[in-house]
């Protein structure tokens, strides 16, 4: 479904990523991890779009996607959540999610019809899925910052992507909370078919619920396989699992 | 029309001198962009005050000392009201939105335009330069003000200090941090009030040294900080947002270009500025040189 | 409770109201009342130089007039209002003192702009509108009406004299540099127009237009010393004024260059400038405090000095003029009525510290004579004053009146 | 829809301040009706603005350009051509809108401050051109006496045109505001990032919302003419764009009806204030920073506050 290529990028001089391989297949959840400073979210931010490859290739479904803003690239359905708390802090939750229902529909260029009676089922049932519906009527920004990163995930889904991808669900969360998240990104990957790309410093998590493992060092994929594989791979032992 | 070389030589050296005061002016500006990331529409006023206070304490002294002294003193008046007004007032917000702190350095200036008034009056004033400065020397066959040719001498001086001061004593280097990441400033268990305070005095203080040294070539009157602030935000707009450089090149674009412009093509000198802000812009949509922003 | 709230909440509206009902000044028996003036004028900023001279100078007739028992036995009494120099403020303003203040007469303004805005504004609520200092040549010709005067020179008054001075002087090859607004650019077109009348061979060779209010004037003035003219025509106001005369020093234009500035010689120009003005910069002036040195401008003077402390500069000679003029006609129409009022007005004349001046009938424009001199360091004084005064009579300074039926379209 | 609106809260003050502005002209002296009419257009201007800066999010610095062009055009067609009032009362808004398409094109490809500046460099260009053009425009002097029709010669038709203009135009602004377009572009305001990654065209909404705007504000251009009779260069200078700016602060830039009440502040301060003090803009001044340190959501923020207690205290519990 998503194959990242030899991709690089460098800030000023510096090799944020130097030739990162990557592939998703349907259905699959897929993790991404290293240490910090690995490059990690700079590859979500280059499939995503944010940020424009210099080098390599990004297909998604068959299509080369690494030049195409981001809007576009959601729009064949790739959506994320971020690692730092990334909301519409002014607005209710519900509204929240409904930007990006509305943005889904090709709505959202209405101008005269209210936005409250638009696309409130489809905004419900998401709110509802993540378990958010009854705080629909609240200010965004004064949630707490657990449920706000859960409303990160649910505006995510509000584009009914196929690929989802997550950048540390869990960070900031207490253990409680982090084992609820990623129940919850397991449910909503097996009742709505998603696939999800997701980076995690929770060994555990991440070795629970992935299905294939990226690894990377430097900017440098060091390998993508199972789990298992994964575990025993000196390289991967050495520059990082032992490191920590 | 033709011209000759010495009276080109003469229009760009024109040029220099007058980006050498909007460069002071606009370094101060930038670096207050740059450290407190506010907007300071007050800097104009800070800067007719600057004027202004000129005027008074040189009519205090007979002679030209009164002219070197008020250098000295006008700027360091100007540092003083805004130290009142940063501890006062700004140091509590902060942490507000970009907005606020623009309208409330609108504030400002509205409250300092009107105290202007108060204290000076609504006339014209007029500072005479120092009997050294006066007059014009002869260059090349053309005739050229020698108080020009001291602010061309001045201008890379503040340039210098500013520079050194950046690089070289600790709350150059702290605000020169505090400008890139504030809040690792603040893990470093410096106490960022202070450096933003100290920045914006010094920031302020320049415009003050901007208004000295203007004040024996204009006329000083209310409205002369509504002049310079539109033009200052665009020289520092043009040459990167909190950069002390981008100030010094924008500044020279702005002289420049403008002395040349007046030579060939008069009537559309009104609109110089805001053409080169497009072109710049649309070229570099962050300003010529890096900005902090 | 929330109900509770909306309802104090929009109580506050009518509240406003009232307050605003309460603050209304109840004006409509006014009968036998002091007769009232509305002054719009600008009193913040550099134009107050100016504006300030108008308003202490009619306050000083007034007071005579009033300490001898007032007009048609009824007091004159005035209020400002400041317009900051913006023209939508200045016609709120106007809008104020005719609607609330109820003024029978308004005059003021300097801005240009303003001017003919407040002069629409009266024309249709029949209102004598007196202008004290706005030059444009549209106020009295092309936008003129019956009810707006003006006592002030324009431009193109002041492109007559000029030309009319200038025309006598050897210079062919002149430059133009001005203001780049309408009054800098309708007094050099005023000013040269006339010139290449009265003496058809001169040449214009370049100009350069600055910003209104541009602070550094040494980049032009340098460029057109490369361009090696006989004199330089500078159309400028206000303080540019200042700058153009400080840059002149500076850099030795005026001693390579003749140059013509009107108000180079008035005092509101040499006044700030002290000791550091240049010296023979050709000038013209409506207004001299030490000229014409007649018993009638050295009693206004000596009145002027002990009230206000200082000499008299030329916007004191309009609020002056104002005041005479208003007292007069009041006293010839007999009754505060406005359009018997304006009926007098016409065609009147007043003895000024300027010797006799006529309001002339047909466009409402005072006949205002010019006084050309040479800026010149003197010992008596702490700043320069005009020297080689030659007056240049009202009749050669004013446009005929076929040039104004023309420029009305008529 | 109707019934929900009789039932609103709103639904009975609402209609008692619209009876008393209707019933104004007959009672009142006739210098408040004209100050309430100007209070209505600049309300206008401020709303269109914010709709931009506080619904937006955008530096538009330069909002006075549209304004002026909208009335320019308006009075340049009642003086210099023959067409009949309405084609220059529906060009008013459209020139202006056109205006902010293309100035929008350029400025929406920056961000911030370099936004900001932009647009004030593209806007000054504009005002120099009416400011110089002195056969067309009328040059600094501007355009004085622009002659209206009989049924908006007297203050009061004029007034109740205004007023008529001004509540169509809220209620369609009110429709946007609560609209999925309004909503994208507060999304934007508060994110713009996270819209790009919701699949959002940024720049295009937000070049929509200044288009939106501008034409707005070209309506407000036109009920100047309509009041005033007059244009002016002053109209498209920065100075009046900053004083709407601020207007929109003051009022409270998150809400709806905020700059309405900047608007109806700033009118009221400069024209009542200054009648007894020449330092009118000191007292302003003041009178911002007690605004800035007591009531930081701006004068209806605050209100708003007021009447909202319920979510203030779920956003406290939130903290």
């Amino acid at each position: 479904m998503l194959q990242v290529e030899g991709v690089m990028k460098s800030f000023d001089g510096f090799m944020a990523v130097n030739g990162a391989n990557l592939t998703v297949g349907k259905g699959e959840i897929v993790a991404v991890i290293g240490p910090n400073g690995a490059g990690k979210t700079t590859l979500f931010n280059l499939i995503t779009g944010t940020l424009r490859r210099d080098r390599g290739r990004i297909v998604f479904k068959g299509e080369d996607i690494s030049e195409l803003p981001p809007y576009e690239i959601c729009k064949r359905g790739i959506s994320r959540s971020y690692q730092i708390v990334n909301i519409f802090p002014r607005l209710t939750v519900f509204g929240n999610v409904q930007v990006a229902v509305l943005s889904h529909q090709r709505k959202s260029s209405n101008l005269f019809r209210p936005a409250q009676n638009i696309a409130v089922e489809e905004t419900r049932r998401i709110l509802e899925s993540v378990g958010l519906l009854n705080k629909e009527k609240s200010i965004a920004g004064s949630l707490s910052h657990g449920d706000q990163k859960i409303l990160e995930i649910a505006i995510a889904l509000g584009n009914e992507p196929e690929l989802l991808i997550l950048d540390e669900p869990t960070a900031g969360m207490s253990p409680e909370e982090t084992s609820a998240t990623m129940e919850l990104v397991r449910r909503l990957a097996k009742t709505r078919g998603l696939t999800i790309l997701f980076c995690e410093h929770d060994m555990d998590i991440v070795f629970s619920v992935a299905q294939s493992i990226m690894v990377m060092r430097y900017g440098q994929t060091i390998i993508q396989a199972s789990p298992e594989e994964v575990r025993n791979n000196k390289e991967v032992q050495e520059a990082y699992l032992g490191g920590e | 029309m033709t011209f000759g070389g010495a009276e080109l030589i003469c229009q760009l050296l024109v040029g220099i001198s007058r980006s050498m005061i909007l460069f002071i002016v606009c370094a101060g500006l930038s670096f207050v962009l740059g450290v407190l990331r506010v907007p300071n529409i007050a800097h104009g006023s800070l800067y007719m005050i600057g004027a202004f206070a000129t005027f008074s304490i040189t009519k205090m002294f007979a002679g030209s000392t009164g002219f070197w002294i008020a250098l000295i003193l006008a700027p360091l008046l100007v540092a003083l009201v805004s130290l009142i007004a940063e501890r006062a007032l700004f140091q509590h917000l902060y942490q507000r939105e970009h907005l606020m702190l623009l309208l409330f350095t609108f504030a400002i200036s509205l409250i300092l335009g009107d105290l202007v008034k108060i204290v000076w009056g609504a006339e014209y004033k007029s500072v005479s330069a120092p009997a050294l400065l006066k007059g014009s020397i002869s260059l090349l066959g053309a005739s050229f003000p020698r108080y020009n040719l001291f602010l061309i001498l001045i201008g890379p001086l503040v340039a210098i200090a500013l520079w050194l001061f950046t690089i070289k004593t600790k709350i150059g280097k702290i605000s020169r941090a505090a400008a890139v990441d504030r809040e690792m400033v603040g893990v470093l268990g410096i106490n960022v009030s202070w450096v933003f305070a100290i920045a914006f005095v010094i920031g302020c203080y320049l415009a003050g040294v901007g208004g000295a040294l203007v004040a024996p070539t204009v006329s000083i009157t209310l409205g002369m900080d509504h002049t310079l602030i539109i033009e200052a935000f665009l020289i520092v707009i043009i040459g990167g947002l909190g950069n002390m450089w981008g100030a010094l090149v924008g500044s020279l674009i702005f002289g420049i270009t403008h002395s040349f412009g007046v030579l060939f093509w008069p009537q559309f000198a009104i609109v110089f500025p805001y053409i080169a802000v497009v072109i710049v812009l649309l070229l570099r949509p962050k300003g010529l040189l890096k900005s902090v922003w | 409770m929330e109900r509770v709230i909306h309802r104090r909440n929009f109580l506050l509206f009518p509240v406003i109201l009232g307050l605003m009902f309460l603050v209304h000044p109840v004006l409509d028996v006014k009968a036998q009342g002091p007769i009232k003036v509305g002054i719009i004028d600008t009193y913040s900023g550099p134009p107050t130089t100016y504006t300030y001279d108008v308003r202490d100078a009619f306050k000083l007739a007034i007071d005579e007039v009033n300490a001898k028992g007032g007009v048609l036995k009824r007091k004159i009494e005035f209020t400002t209002r400041d317009d900051k120099f913006k023209v939508d403020i200045c016609l709120s303003m106007a809008k104020e003192l005719i609607m609330m203040e109820k003024v029978d007469i308004l005059m003021g303004t300097i801005n240009s702009a303003a001017t003919l805005a407040v002069s629409e504004y009266c024309k249709t609520e029949k209102i004598p509108f007196i202008v004290t200092f706005s030059k444009s040549e549209k106020i009295t010709g092309e936008k003129g009406h019956r009810y707006i005067f003006s006592i002030t020179e324009n431009t193109a008054m002041i492109g007559k004299a000029a030309a009319a001075g200038l025309a006598k002087k050897p210079y062919v090859k002149y430059w133009i540099a001005g203001d780049d607004y309408e009054y800098g650019h309708a007094l050099a077109d005023g000013v040269w127009g006339n010139l290449k009348k009265l003496k058809p061979g001169v040449e214009l060779i370049g100009q350069s237009w600055w910003k209104v209010g541009e602070p550094e004037l040494t980049p032009y003035l340098t460029a057109i010393t490369a361009a090696k003219p006989d004199a330089v025509i500078f159309a400028t106001g206000g303080a540019s004024m200042v700058n153009a005369m400080k840059a002149a020093k500076a850099t030795g234009f005026a001693e390579k260059v003749p140059m013509f500035i009107h108000t180079a010689t008035e005092h509101s120009t040499l006044a700030p400038l002290g000791l550091d003005a240049p010296e023979k910069v050709i000038g013209t002036s409506n207004y001299h405090f030490y000229y014409p040195d007649t018993p009638k401008n050295r009693a206004f003077v000596k009145a002027f000095k002990d009230a206000y402390g200082r000499e008299p500069k030329v916007g004191a000679l309009y609020g002056y003029l104002a005041a005479q003029f208003i007292v007069k006609a009041l006293e010839k129409a007999g009754k505060m009525d406005r359009e018997k009022f304006i009926d007098a007005l016409s065609g009147l004349k007043v003895d000024s510290p300027v010797g006799e001046i006529e309001m002339r009938a047909f466009d409402h424009q005072a006949m205002l004579p010019m006084f050309m001199g040479v800026t010149k360091k003197v010992r008596e004084y702490p700043f320069l004053i005009a020297s080689d005064i030659v007056t240049i009579p009202a009749k050669d300074v004013m446009p005929s009146i076929e040039e104004i039926k023309k420029a009305r379209g008529q | 829809m109707f019934e929900r609106m009789i039932r609103s809260n709103w639904f009975v003050p609402i209609t008692v301040i619209l009876i008393i502005l209707f019933l104004l002209p007959i009672a009142a002296p006739r210098f408040y009706v004209y100050i309430l009419a100007l209070i209505y257009v600049t309300a206008l201007l401020a709303m269109s603005l914010n709709m931009v800066v506080g619904h937006g999010g955008m530096f538009q610095f330069h909002h006075a350009v549209f304004y002026g062009v909208g009335a320019y055009t308006v009075a340049l067609m009642l003086t210099k051509t023959k067409l009949p009032l309405w084609v220059g009362f529906i060009a008013g808004p459209l020139v202006a809108a056109i205006t902010g398409l293309i100035i929008g094109w350029f400025c929406v490809r920056l961000t911030r401050l370099y936004f900001g500046m932009l647009q004030i460099s593209l806007g000054s260009l504009i005002w120099a051109i009416v400011f110089r053009w002195y056969s067309f425009t009328g040059g600094d002097d501007g355009i004085h006496g622009v002659s209206m029709p009989s049924f908006l010669s007297s203050l009061n038709h004029s007034y109740y045109f205004i007023l008529v203009v001004f509540l169509i135009c809220l209620v369609l602004m009110y429709m946007i505001f609560r609209s999925p377009f309004g909503s994208t572009l507060q999304a934007i305001r508060d994110n713009a990032q996270r819209c790009e990654a919701v699949g959002i065209n940024v720049r295009l909404y937000q070049l929509g919302g200044i288009v939106v705007a501008t034409f707005f504000a070209g309506v407000a251009g036109v009920l100047f003419v309509v009041l005033e009779r007059s244009v002016f260069a002053e109209m498209l200078f920065w100075v009046l764009s900053l004083e709407i700016f601020i207007m929109c602060l003051l009022g409270g830039w998150f809400t709806f009806a905020g700059p309405i009440l900047g608007a109806a502040m700033i009118v009221a301060l400069r024209t009542f204030v200054g009648k007894y003090t020449e330092y009118w803009t000191l007292i302003l001044g003041v009178i911002l920073i007690l605004v800035i340190f007591f009531l930081p959501e701006g004068v209806m923020g605050f209100f708003q506050d007021l009447l909202k207690p319920a979510s203030k205290e779920l956003s406290e519990r939130g903290r």
